[in-house]
């Protein structure tokens, strides 16, 4: 395991120790509770949007923190879910009397503890909790038998059109139900060239050989559906858009597209897989609205990258064009 | 029959056991998880190790607070698992500290609980795959007295732990992997059978 | 070699039709040349700052391109400056009259190639042209019996401070003396845990143990000046800093502080070495004024890290926080 | 004595000569250098390969506009350099399609093209250490006749480029490594070397 690191057990911490001497203007961190609050939280009257998950999927949430967008991202371990006594501290952080918004990857550990957390919150914070679990990735076919499609790229654009929404001070109930159209309008796909070293494990995840990848990949390092030859990127791109093009009729509507890096991936092969994916796309009769390109949910150092496209109308658009304002993701604010 | 200082021995051995074992426990989850689940229950019960029984009333207190601190500290999805296990175990804990017909009653309470947060059934490659047989085998053997209850939960947990082996997951993260699930231990069954074993080990009445 | 690419040959101009595809609102792509140039140039009266090298370091250059700093980004092949031809065509494409400012970082080909383009926009385009050279990598110690000093991470700093006094109106002479300022007052240090793979070559450019570094990298995957057993992140940090600090006194100045992911590294990890550079420097004296963590200038897919401090007046600290508005910065606008 | 088609046949025999050798070129560069000389070269030459000769009037036109497709093409260190050295080749073409001495006037004007764009000296660890010793020994060999001149300039080339190993880097990419830069043939050099052998081989003369 080659990493820049302290101590396994200390990477957390000391990283959001790190973004708080990195970006005292920009953000407040609760050390004690691994939670990243806006500066201004809670914000009297407005709809609280917290979101978290395992660490090891930077920029997401801590680097979706700020004007438009989240207002407190809650950090696990790497790749395990926080716990609820976190939650609850981000859900009180954030409260401003109007209720707060969960949202949730679906991943049964992550599930659970937000429940356990909006249970305790109801209880003795007396909040209004509204959950939305995100389950956008087309890799996962059968929800009967498994533990349901897990949340993965989408993730951006919800925290993202959700947080919007918040900004302009509309209600628990509309956030909760626009973010919920975002999830019900997204759909991913995800392939791994590498696997990725969880530090306290040590070691990788799993194996691939020189010419392998691992298609249908979620974020946690975790093993796909199916090992296959590495192709081309533009064969590559093709299993990635197909499975989202089958699961969803984009035909004919406005998409926002995201090519995202897994974390090992260098930009200029995101833009050559963008290339592949927008021809698809486009040959699909599917217009391209809005794109992003870059790291935005990875998997620690793993190569790869992920395809996320939402389905979008005038209001998705408006709503994702609004100003934001974070570490990561900033414009038109 | 079991009182506190007993439940502090079971708890105090389990941690040095997961602690042991946790390179193994995370080896099996990077087969079929994320190569977590040892760390995250190597941190867990440190933190319920690190409790000091002494200062609770009975045992309880002591295993509810051990249920709270497991889902405070372990995250994931053995967090609230083992979490709920130890509050409902703790809840449903007989007055009296205990015979077997009573723990008995206060594990299919531990039970209940993890069926109900987490939704599994037997058969979904999941730790209820190890605790649900261990409860009846602890109930049908109850009446042989509190020793052998538990060396019959150990034993069916044990078993039904290496019954995941060739079980498809249908839940968990492991789930995500459909037929590639088929042929490894799941972690967690892995460390709640390790859980009755120690509990057969260390509570009192195991010598018979 | 695993990479989601379509054909070695073709990795660069790919990418850029990607970069054209993607963005279309905020650069325009000359394929043709290779330049990412700005989509309202050439602005009248404005000096054009362009700057440009191999490829591979994205998001530097293409990533920079906007208001508030560059006017245009040339891309050479992959660790290969681009060729007089391309730098011609940039300096032409952004010049609105006012001279065009260009930004070389010290490696032999980059000047060569950047020289004969000024001889070129000279004769054929009457453009008058200024360049000023990058050198800030203190692992070369020597200037007499090497190429000099190499231009690394400082790059970004000169490229945002160049380019947002070129914003304001000055003129080309004030521009490069900006630029120059900038270059004298930075320093930068790099580190490599694993080399990278030029798309061409097929293969890692250097090997490393699974228990070492390599200190004092350009940005090329070049091996560097030794190679040590890797340490932990506070270790390493140490050995980032403390040259840096001996080459140019910090002390009781303003600094603006990067840490720079050379590609593979995953942001949670430059958090922890910004915590340890933090540390380091304000035990030192040195005030961090203002801070960047992530991936700026990298090595592709290469894993390791560069720190890189200006010693900043308030001029200096005034042009940083000027507005920008580019694909990879962008704060203010 | 020396015109456009035998010129033709020296640029595409070492177009070939590059190809061949463009891994084994690359491979140098990797060792002190950044991995792409050998690519590099081989996209340069390959430019020149497909310049068509019967388009140019004689050959310094045609060597001009060689020089012109490198400078535009290769990119790096070598591209300037290579570039720099047909353009000033073909500048000091001897009119009447010269006599060993005019050629060996030209090489040197190529090889100061190159001094002033790179500014490298002889030890340098360059391609410099490569040309400088076979323009000499060009010249000292011209009275011999033009295929003498280029055997030796062949030869000193090739031992220039073999005194490079032991050289520590002061100029280009290499002279970052220090002292880690001795025990390593240069890459340009190498290439510079192979150029002096092709012209050895294809030009007129050469059998005497
Ligand atoms: N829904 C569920 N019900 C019961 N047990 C479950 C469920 N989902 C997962 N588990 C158990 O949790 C174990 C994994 O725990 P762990 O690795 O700590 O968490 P995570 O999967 O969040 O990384 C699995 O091996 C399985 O036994
Ligand atoms: N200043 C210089 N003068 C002469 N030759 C040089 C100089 N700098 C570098 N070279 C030559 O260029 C070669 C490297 O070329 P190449 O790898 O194509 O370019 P780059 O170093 O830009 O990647 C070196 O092996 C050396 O022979
Ligand atoms: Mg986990
Ligand atoms: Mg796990
Ligand atoms: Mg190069
Ligand atoms: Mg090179």
């Amino acid at each position: 395991m080659k990493k820049l690191i302290n101590d396994p057990g200390q990477v957390v911490v000391e990283a959001l120790e790190g973004l708080a001497l990195a970006h005292p203007d920009s953000v407040r961190v609760d050390l004690e509770n691994r939670v990243v609050v806006r500066t201004d939280a809670p914000r009297p009257g407005k709809v609280g949007v917290i979101s978290g998950g395992g660490s090891g999927h930077e920029p997401l949430h801590s680097g979706f923190v700020g004007v438009g967008m989240l207002d407190a991202a809650v950090c696990g371990e790497v790749f395990t879910s926080p716990v609820p006594d976190q939650l609850l501290a981000a859900t009180q952080a954030v409260d401003g009397g109007a209720g707060v918004l969960h949202l949730v990857k679906n991943y049964t550990g992550d599930v659970m503890n937000f429940e356990m957390a909006a249970e305790l919150a109801a209880e003795m914070l007396g909040t209004r909790v509204e959950a939305v679990v995100i389950d956008d990735d087309v890799a996962v076919q059968d929800s009967l038998y498994t533990a349901g499609r897990r949340g993965v790229g989408a993730t951006v654009f919800v925290e993202k059109i959700a947080g919007a929404l918040a900004e302009s001070g509309a209600d628990l109930d509309a956030v909760a139900a626009i973010a919920r159209k975002v999830v019900a309008e997204s759909r991913s796909m995800g392939v791994a060239l590498t696997s990725c070293t969880v530090p306290a494990a040590g070691k990788p995840t799993f194996e691939l050989g020189e010419g392998e990848m691992e298609l249908g990949i979620g974020i946690h390092g975790e093993p796909g559906r199916e090992r296959l030859p590495l192709g081309t990127a533009a064969e590559v791109a093709g299993r990635l858009v197909e499975p989202i093009l089958a699961d969803l009729d984009f035909t004919g509507r406005d998409a926002v597209v995201m090519v995202n890096g897994m974390g090992g991936t260098p930009l200029i092969e995101l833009y050559i897989v963008y290339r592949e994916v927008a021809r698809l796309l486009e040959g699909a009769g599917v217009r391209i609205a809005r794109s992003l390109v870059g790291n935005y949910v990875t998997s620690l150092e793993m190569a790869g990258c992920s395809v996320s496209v939402l389905r979008a109308d005038d209001e998705l658009l408006a709503l994702w064009d609004a100003p934001v304002d974070t570490l990561s993701l900033r414009w038109g604010a | 029959m079991v009182g506190r200082d007993d439940v502090a021995r079971w708890l105090a051995d389990y941690a040095a056991v997961v602690h042991e074992n946790a390179a193994e426990l995370t080896e099996l989850d990077r087969a079929i998880g994320d190569a977590d689940h040892g760390s995250n229950m190597d941190r867990g019960f440190a933190a319920v190790a690190a409790l000091d029984p002494s200062g609770f009333d009975d045992a309880a207190a002591y295993l509810k607070k051990a249920g709270m601190t497991l889902v405070s500290t372990v995250g994931g999805a053995s967090g609230p698992l083992f979490g709920t296990f130890f509050l409902r175990l703790g809840g449903a804990w007989p007055a009296e500290d205990g015979d077997a017909a009573g723990l008995g009653a206060a594990l299919r309470a531990g039970l209940d609980g993890i069926l109900a947060r987490g939704k599994a059934e037997v058969g979904d490659k999941t730790l209820v795959d190890a605790l649900a047989p261990a409860v009846d085998a602890f109930d049908a053997a109850a009446g042989e007295g509190l020793g052998a209850a538990l060396s019959a939960a150990a034993a069916a947990g044990a078993a039904g732990r290496d019954a995941t082996v060739p079980l498809v997951a249908r839940k968990g993260r492991a789930s995500y992997l459909g037929e590639r699930s088929a042929g490894h231990q799941d972690p967690g069954a892995t460390s709640m059978a390790l859980l009755l074993d120690s509990a057969a080990r260390a509570l009192p009445g195991s010598g018979g």
